[in-house]
């Protein structure tokens, strides 16, 4: 792997850039793997690397269908942080901020993660309730964690309208100080790039179109590109996890919905921290480029269409400009879906199947990219132990049936 | 001795002998009689009793409407309608279908304090509906007599065709009926239309 | 006035009203007529911003909505518009108009060390590096940020209206130009209901700079004469100023419509703009094509510019872009620009002609005007700084042809079709040799016609549009049997283009060529990205930023693709381009959330007391849509100080409150007690007529979702109470299990909560109020008993009177018509008076209710709360199944330590407890800690004298008494408290039964 | 957005609709007899079918009535739409 720092920018760059070779490999795939993960998306890609970092297995294929990076982990508005309210969802997600804070360094690619905090903010007596309780949980589970007040939210961000004279005001709001944004395609590209180096074969325009089992073991993929035995694999294909489960007859409680973003033309810095508001329905924040990025609610029908509906946008502008009056004349400039697998408690499945060697990584519904280290590292673990690590135990596909499920439908409410 | 009470509109209107009949372009029209009726419209029995008390029959065919005097009987889905007059004896009229279908699977339930009808009609009828209406309300498609239950901006209307004026009548929920006269303050503001005085809320 | 490089005559603009604006404070003389960007280059201004990576001078390239360039700041404060775009700017009086992203002048612009470093910083140059020392991210990413971004965000509240239409027609025409005016024309011509929109100020579109005649007339002349035609058409509609932006699913189709057409700055205008939703049967697809641009070193100075651009400013708007030209094409159209210039009296110094034997009609006349042709020949690099000095000519195979003097030159790389609409809705659309690039193939009631459709003779894009026309309205049903006539145009026949994609030979080496302006890609970019695995269109796009800047790569995409097919040695088709999304150009978000804000975000619900409690200067709160009001607070009173004293005043004399917003449904039918047996825990079908029973509804996840009374009115009526934000949501479930699962249940539910207001009377003192308010109903105990309810009148009002108590006093909820529910409430606030009666707020009912112990769905429930854990387990009937009653037998809902509602007394009878405040076993440092549960309500109790609170604690049932910790959120402090039995208050329920 | 034809009033759009999910999943007769399993199958667990879905709509906004709709789940094509047997 070519290390990338300054002075090989600029030496290389005195060559004219002439002698960079590809971040990752066009590999082609081989008949049999030990690991095979479907899914060249942020999770996919994160497993494999920490599989052949971590594990050493390196006798691995990602399988991607199109490009890599080009599902939710390349249209996702890459907030990142820890503040979830149960135990299981606060560890795993705390686990992976920490993993964040280290991530450029690991993978020697700036994924340009910037904490510039994260505010979530209240309109409602029973929305401060659940904000302080979240805060509470989140304090004792060592995560860091702020309750503000209207005017502390006020001065962190001037631009907010915290009049009480709105239709909703702001009545209270919590701060993640060590919350902030990351640069999402990059996400995608360091963890390739990384896992590459390490052996793995990363395969993009090869679609997995079947499962095939013997004797309750999967046995091998059917592709696009022809048949790839592997004794375990690992299904992250995000909002497919359905289709895919579906192909070794396995039912999900997940349903795949159209989740929509759009980006603003790029402005002079304006305002740092990433705010949302669950009862609005809006998170927004400023990229280093200077563009908003706005991300709405889900389409209500199931779909996998990538446009959405264009009410949602009007919803979700109103409410902006409701929260940010200057953002008025500012113009949206591009609209964008992706396909989000919700799962009925708003909680991720990283869990075994009834079918042996078969794992599933999914239903991280509209917030499963700041999981994206800590998913990759947990399901790694997983896949190569065949039994889950006890940050994913509660994860477990079987909670549907017990009944235990972890709904962290309050912290999650709002896309992001 | 109830009659004595004077009623008061959710716009504002209060009920008294001499209250005003509106005939602006945009007013409500406030204290008619709604009640709303369901029974099975297989029923042949009860589609007879009915007629019988209200003297006109009940629209079958979605989103229309059928009127007598001063009474109209609005189709608001396979088996359910409202009953729309404009005497002010809510109680006389359901007790005579309460009595008519007694015995019969059926309900009539009185919803006359629960909603209220804004009226607008003028040349601007239409363009003032549009701002917040996503149905096609063109005469070609949306003729007298018709009507249809769909979104007004952010609240839930009932709208009559009435006249080809055009006139269209606005049925809403009592608590929304604030929102939706600001809401068409707002919107017919450009055509120069407001609430009489006694319509504000 | 000055206007240098203004022409004589000709043009469209109007020199009867002259006009200035400033352009960085500089005066700009101009016409009404212009656009910002032709005054500014009348004016011999041509360098209008910097680029937005490396701050390169740059200048006006086009002149339409494509300009990668023209980006500018138009007025200040609360009115100002970031990045506008000068070419699609009208020009008006008191605009001002400042450059974005140089500081401190345009001229000299510090950041423009940015352009000497950009050897260094080439595409994804952040990713490699930057990453040391860690914590100097924060460090570098401020510098990152601040050299970013392009215009300023205004400073204060927007001050502009924006509007929304719903708009239905047969048939939407999108785009003005030939094809579309003959579209609308021909449309119309069968009685359609058509809409005509075009982005720019005035209809007409090519022609509106075209050299031809059409039906006779110069082409300005028949775009005027069909507009007034189509004006007085009935059922057509006319939209000027008015950008298709997005095409949707099921054809919609949304508009912005400019109002203020560009005077920010004008006082007293109000509308900015208006959003149109449109539903059209059919949509004409005729938005033209856009020029594009061609690779050369330096191919972004100042001075170089589409030729068709160069054609309108010289022939629409009467300016001379400059005073001696050079042309660069691989096409015919670039000679109808070298005409244009000629008769404008502007010096065309050469035309390189990629093609070897160009010999069409257009550079016949050329040469005939005596233009000098170079066929073969390519511009291989621009001269100048500031601005284009000269155009150093070599042919194909590299041997240089000189250096030609010029201060404009003009290009034109063939057109690529604007599908920009019908690609956004995944309209198909496949590359077409003859043009060198993609253009849309029919889709879903949408007809491509004219440029758009790869026609780019007006003569056939007149007929394509009369035709496309005519079968849209068809499709759309309508017909009147003739054939419209189609208009006819005198133009002549092109040449086919030969595409030209990299310089040849070393020619592709010179640095920089830019391929996108706006986002400063270059052709080393665009190699770099490939080089290093970054090869499917949309990976050389995120890597490179590719028409990811406002213009959206309208000129740029079109070529990278032909560059990168050329640099992998592919097919271009094979390459693709990226998606298309809307918006097709920026739309404020204003525009978009139209009258939405404000007063009108979402409707206020309010109950007929508002305007009393408004009087009585009652505090709000929000449930939901609905304003409640929450307490009374008198002179001087704080918060705390009121709700204290309405406690005391519902426990001992009588309170009285506006509990309207409850929702209330009336079931209805012979099944209805069947049906109540299956959406509530408990039995329904035994319950008297008179009688009222507390319920509780799960859904089928075992977990509690609402709670109410329901009273049974008669043999076969109940009258069901939901909670008040579940009124709907309640509704629509028991319909969707009637409708969807039990039809044979004969049982109807009609929504009666707006038709009863309901007023609580709550407190010993309440029987004689209700007494003395006057009622015809029999109050004595044994009368009228607690979970009765009564139908009589009160205050002289029909009503009915249910003897229920949320606050464990004697109580009466009495159900008024709304329309009368303002009488009875002041009737019996008279009544109270002598008995103290005191009206009490949410907040009131809330700790009087927690005093008690009664849940609060939403409060102490989650979505994870089963009956059992908040201790309502007795309201599980074992005898019948019930929605929700299965997952109570999962293993999960049955465990031993699942959180339980208990009570929590603190050790400090003073200390009120955080809501939300977890709940320990013993405190300490460690982290994590584990945790027993929360605080789901907390309050001071005025009637007990101490804090109270509710708490949902792991197993907390079996071990009552127990102490735990309750963690404070501000400041790491402990608060000891004990738990205990959930009712504080009369445990018997005595007070209610009196 | 989707034009959602009501069987009753005819296409209109989605916003005065409310979307429930997958169709054909009815309540099991008698819940009590089934495992876990297989009431966690009734309860959460669907299909998400790329492609041809067969879901519940009710036209909230409008006659209140629930009724089938199919519809591509790829490319948002309407295929049809039926009412519930006996909601006449
Ligand atoms: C608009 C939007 C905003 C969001 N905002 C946030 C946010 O702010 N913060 C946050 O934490 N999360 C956010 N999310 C959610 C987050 O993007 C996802 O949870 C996360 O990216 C999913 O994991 P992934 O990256 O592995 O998925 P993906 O990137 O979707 O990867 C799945 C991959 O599987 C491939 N695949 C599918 N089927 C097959 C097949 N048959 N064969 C081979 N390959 C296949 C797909 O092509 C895809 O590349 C957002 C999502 C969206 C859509
Ligand atoms: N630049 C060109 O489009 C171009 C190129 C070559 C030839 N021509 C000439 O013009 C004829 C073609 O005429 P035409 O009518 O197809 O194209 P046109 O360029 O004359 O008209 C297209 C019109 O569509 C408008 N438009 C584009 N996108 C829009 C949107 N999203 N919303 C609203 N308006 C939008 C433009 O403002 C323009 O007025 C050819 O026959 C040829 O003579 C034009
Ligand atoms: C965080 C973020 C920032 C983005 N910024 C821009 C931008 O500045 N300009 C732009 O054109 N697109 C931007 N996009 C959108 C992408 O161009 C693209 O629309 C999105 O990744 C979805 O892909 P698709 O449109 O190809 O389906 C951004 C996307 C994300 C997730
Ligand atoms: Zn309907």
């Amino acid at each position: 792997m070519q290390f990338y720092s300054f002075p090989n920018l600029i030496r290389r760059g005195l060559r004219g850039h002439r002698d960079w070779t590809p971040a990752w490999r066009k590999a082609e795939p081989k008949p049999a793997y030990d690991v095979v993960i479907v899914g060249a998306g942020g999770h996919g890609l994160a497993t494999a690397y920490y599989l052949a970092k971590l594990h050493g297995v390196t006798n691995v294929a990602v399988l991607e269908r199109g490009w890599l990076g080009g599902g939710n982990i390349g249209r996702n508005t890459a907030i990142v942080r820890s503040n979830y309210l149960w135990d299981a969802s606060a560890h795993i997600y705390e686990f992976s901020l920490k993993l964040w804070e280290g991530l450029s360094q690991e993978l020697n690619y700036n994924v340009m993660f910037s904490q510039r905090g994260l505010l979530n903010i209240a309109h409602s007596e029973q929305e401060v309730r659940d904000l302080a309780r979240r805060v509470g949980a989140n304090q004792l589970n060592g995560i860091d964690a702020e309750l503000l007040s209207t005017d502390e939210i006020s001065k962190l961000v001037p631009i907010l309208n915290t009049s009480p004279h709105t239709r909703y005001p702001v009545l209270g709001g919590t701060l993640q100080r060590r919350g902030g944004v990351a640069r999402h395609d990059a996400v995608a590209w360091g963890y390739a790039r990384a896992a590459d180096a390490l052996g793995v074969d990363i395969i993009e325009n090869c679609e997995v179109t079947g499962i095939r089992t013997a004797n309750g073991r999967v046995t091998a993929l059917e592709t696009t590109r022809g048949e790839i035995r592997a004794g375990t694999v690992g299904l992250v294909v995000a909002g497919n996890a359905s289709v895919l489960a579906s192909m070794a007859g396995i039912r999900l409680p997940i349903q795949s919905h159209p989740l929509q973003a759009l980006v603003t033309e790029p402005l002079k810095p304006v305002f740092d921290p990433v705010v949302m508001s669950a009862a609005v329905h809006v998170y927004i924040h400023q990229t280093d480029r200077g563009e908003l990025v706005l991300g709405a609610g889900i389409d209500a029908p199931v779909s996998y269409d990538l446009n959405g509906n264009f009410r949602i946008i009007e919803h979700v502008l109103a409410a902006v400009c409701e929260l940010f009056p200057i953002f008025s004349r500012v113009r949206m400039l591009r609209q964008w879906a992706g396909t989000v697998d919700v799962c009925p408690d708003a909680s991720p499945i990283i869990s075994g199947t009834p079918i042996k060697g078969l794992f599933m990584n999914c239903g991280w519904g509209t917030g499963g990219f700041k999981a994206t280290p800590g998913s990759g590292w947990v399901f790694a673990h997983t896949l190569a132990h065949q039994e889950p690590h006890p940050l994913n135990e509660p994860f477990a596909l079987d909670r549907f049936t017990t009944g235990a499920l972890i709904d962290e439908h309050g912290a999650a409410a709002v896309a992001h | 001795m109830s009659r004595s009470i004077p009623r008061r509109s959710p716009l504002g209107a209060i009920q008294s002998a001499e209250s005003p009949a509106h005939n602006g372009q945009l007013a409500e029209r406030p204290f008619l009689t709604h009640l709303n009726l369901r029974l099975d419209p297989a029923d042949a029995t009860a589609l007879a009793a009915v007629h019988r008390v209200l003297g006109i029959k009940l629209p079958l065919t979605p989103n229309t409407t059928t009127a007598g005097d001063d009474l109209m009987a609005i189709w608001l889905g396979p088996d359910e309608w409202l009953l729309l007059a404009d005497h002010h004896q809510s109680d006389a009229l359901l007790a005579d279908l309460q009595t008519a279908l007694s015995g019969q699977f059926a309900s009539v339930v009185d919803l006359s304090a629960g909603q209220t009808v804004i009226r607008l009609s003028g040349p601007s009828t239409l363009d003032v509906l549009a701002r917040g209406c996503a149905l096609d309300l063109h005469p070609s498609v949306f003729q007298p007599g018709a009507c249809a239950q769909t979104l007004l901006a952010r609240a839930q209307a009932l709208l009559i065709a009435v006249d080809d004026t055009p006139t269209i009548d606005i049925t809403v929920r009592r608590s929304f009926a604030p929102y939706v006269a600001a809401w068409l303050q707002d919107a017919a503001r450009h055509f120069g239309l407001s609430f009489p005085e006694s319509n504000t809320a | 006035m000055s206007q240098p490089f203004r022409l004589d005559h000709g043009g469209r603009i109007d020199r009867d009203a002259p006009l200035q604006f400033t352009f960085d404070g500089r005066p700009i003389n101009a016409y009404r007529g212009d656009t910002v960007a032709s005054a500014l280059l009348a004016n011999g201004v041509t360098l209008v911003g910097r680029s937005f990576k490396h701050h390169r001078p740059r200048g006006i390239v086009s002149a339409g909505a494509e300009d990668p360039n023209a980006f500018v700041q138009i007025g200040h404060g609360a009115r100002t518009l970031p990045n506008r775009l000068a070419t699609v700017t009208a020009a008006t009086p008191v605009l001002k108009v400042r450059h974005v992203n140089a500081w401190p002048t345009l001229e000299y612009d510090v950041m423009s060390v940015f352009g000497l470093a950009a050897p260094f910083i080439p595409a994804g140059f952040y990713y490699k590096t930057l990453m040391w020392p860690r914590r100097f991210w924060p460090l570098y990413e401020h510098f990152l940020r601040h050299a970013a971004g392009l215009g300023h965000a205004p400073d204060a509240p927007d001050p502009d209206r924006y509007d929304h239409v719903h708009a239905h027609c047969d048939v939407l025409v999108v785009g003005a130009g030939p094809a579309g005016l003959a579209a609308a024309r021909a449309a119309a011509h069968t009685g359609a209901r058509v809409i005509l929109v075009d982005e720019q100020a005035e209809p007409g579109g090519s022609l509106l700079a075209s050299r031809e005649r059409v039906d006779d007339l110069p082409g300005p002349d028949w775009a005027d004469a069909v507009t007034a035609e189509l004006t007085a058409a009935p059922g057509v509609t006319l939209l000027p100023n008015t950008t298709a932006f997005g095409l949707y699913e099921s054809n919609l189709v949304l508009l912005a419509e400019r109002l203020i057409t560009d005077q920010p700055d004008s006082a007293g205008s109000e509308n900015g703009a208006r959003v149109w939703r449109v539903l059209p049967k059919q949509i004409v697809l005729a938005t033209g094509a856009h020029e594009r641009p061609l690779l050369f070193a330096n191919n972004d100075r100042p001075g170089v510019m589409l030729a068709g651009a160069i054609s309108t400013y010289v022939r629409r708007y009467a300016v001379a872009p400059g005073s001696r030209a050079v042309l660069f094409t691989n096409n015919d159209s670039a000679y109808r620009t070298a005409l244009d210039l000629t008769d404008a009296g502007v010096p065309v110094a050469a035309i390189a002609d990629v093609r070897t034997d160009p010999d069409g009609d257009l550079p016949s006349e050329a040469r005939a005007q005596g233009i000098p042709v170079h066929p073969g020949a390519v511009v291989r690099h621009a001269h100048g700084r500031g601005r284009v000095a000269a155009a150093e000519l070599c042919s194909l195979d590299g041997a240089p042809l000189g250096a030609i003097e010029c201060d404009l030159l003009g290009i034109s790389g063939g057109f690529a079709p604007a599908l920009h609409l019908h690609a956004q809705a995944r309209g198909p659309s496949e590359w077409d040799p003859m043009l060198a690039a993609f253009a849309p193939k029919p889709g879903r009631g949408i007809h491509p016609a004219g440029a758009v459709a790869g026609e780019l003779e007006l003569a056939a894009a007149l007929r394509q549009g009369t035709q496309a026309g005519s079968a849209a309205a068809a499709a759309a049903g309508r017909s009147n049997g003739s054939e419209p006539e189609v208009p006819r145009a005198n133009d002549s026949a092109q040449a086919p283009i030969q595409p030209y994609w990299l310089p040849p030979g070393n020619l592709a080496r010179a640095k920089p060529q830019f391929v996108d302006l706006h986002e400063d890609v270059t052709l080393d970019d665009l190699r770099l990205s490939l080089r290093e695995g970054f090869e499917s269109i949309e990976h050389v796009k995120r890597y490179t930023t590719l028409g990811m800047g406002p213009d959206q790569g309208k000129l740029a995409n079109p070529l990278a693709t032909g560059v990168i097919a050329e640099l992998l040695g592919r097919d271009p088709a094979s390459v693709g381009t990226p998606r298309h999304r809307p918006a097709y150009s920026p739309v404020s978000l204003g525009a978009i959330a139209g009258r939405h804000i404000g007063p009108l975000a979402d409707p206020v619900r309010v109950t007929p007391m508002q305007e009393w409690h408004e009087a009585a200067g009652a505090s709000f709160e929000n449930v939901g849509q609905w304003r409640r009001a929450w307490y009374y607070p008198q002179p001087g009173e704080s918060m705390h100080q009121a709700v204290a004293r309405e406690c005391l005043a519902v426990r001992h004399r009588v309170g009285i409150l506006d509990y309207s917003t409850l929702g209330k449904i009336e079931i209805t039918g012979p099944d209805a007690g069947e049906f109540l047996d299956r959406v509530y825990t408990n039995a329904w079908k035994r319950l008297r007529p008179g009688r009222c029973r507390y319920g509780l509804m799960l859904g089928e996840d075992g977990m509690i979702f609402d709670d109410g009374v329901t009273a049974r009115l008669d043999d076969q009526r109940y009258l069901m109470f939901t909670s008040t934000s579940n009124a709907a949501p309640v509704l629509a479930w028991l319909e969707q299990w009637l409708q969807t699962e039990w039809p044979d249940l004969r049982v109807y539910l009609t929504s009666v909560s707006e038709h009863w207001s309901n007023i609580a009377l709550a407190g010993p003192r309440s029987r004689e109020v209700l007494a003395a308010a006057g009622t015809d109903i029999p109050l004595a105990r044994d009368d009228f008993p607690f979970m009765t309810f009564r139908e009589g009148q009160v205050a002289g009002v029909p009503a009915r009177v249910f003897r229920i108590s949320f606050s464990g006093e004697l109580s009466y909820e009495i159900n008024v018509p709304a329309d009368r529910a303002r009488h009875v409430w002041e009737a019996l606030v008279d009544a109270g008076r002598p008995f103290g009666i005191t009206p009490y707020g949410t907040e009131t009912m809330h700790v009087l209710r927690a005093e008690k112990g009664f849940i609060i769905v939403g409060q102490e429930t989650d979505g994870s709360v089963t009956p059992d854990d908040v201790g309502l387990g007795r309201l599980l009937s074992r005898r019948k199944d019930f929605l929700g009653k299965r997952s109570l037998s999962r293993p999960d809902s049955v465990r031993p330590d699942r959180k339980q509602l208990v009570g929590l007394l603190t050790d400090d009878p003073a200390q009120v407890l955080p809501e939300g405040g977890h709940v320990v076993d013993s405190p300490g440092p460690q982290r994590p800690l584990p945790m027993r549960g929360h605080v789901t309500s907390s309050y001071f109790s005025p009637v007990l004298g101490r804090s109270i609170a509710l708490a949902m604690i792991t197993g907390g049932r079996a071990a009552l008494g127990e102490r735990l910790h309750v963690a404070t959120l501000h400041d790491d402090r402990w608060l000891p408290a004990r738990s205990c039995h959930p009712v504080f208050y009369d445990p018997q329920g005595a007070r209610q039964h009196v | 957005m989707l034009l959602i034809p009501c069987p009753w009033c005819g296409p209109r759009e989605d916003d005065e609709f409310t979307f429930a999910g997958e169709a054909d999943i009815p309540r099991p007769a008698d819940p009590d007899a089934l495992t876990d399993e297989q009431w966690a199958d009734y309860l959460f667990m669907r299909d998400n079918r790329r492609g041809r879905h067969r879901e519940q709509w009710c036209h909230t906004a409008g006659c209140r009535r629930w009724f089938i709709v199919e519809r591509d789940t790829v490319t948002n094509e309407i295929l049809g739409a039926s009412t519930y047997g006996n909601s006449s």
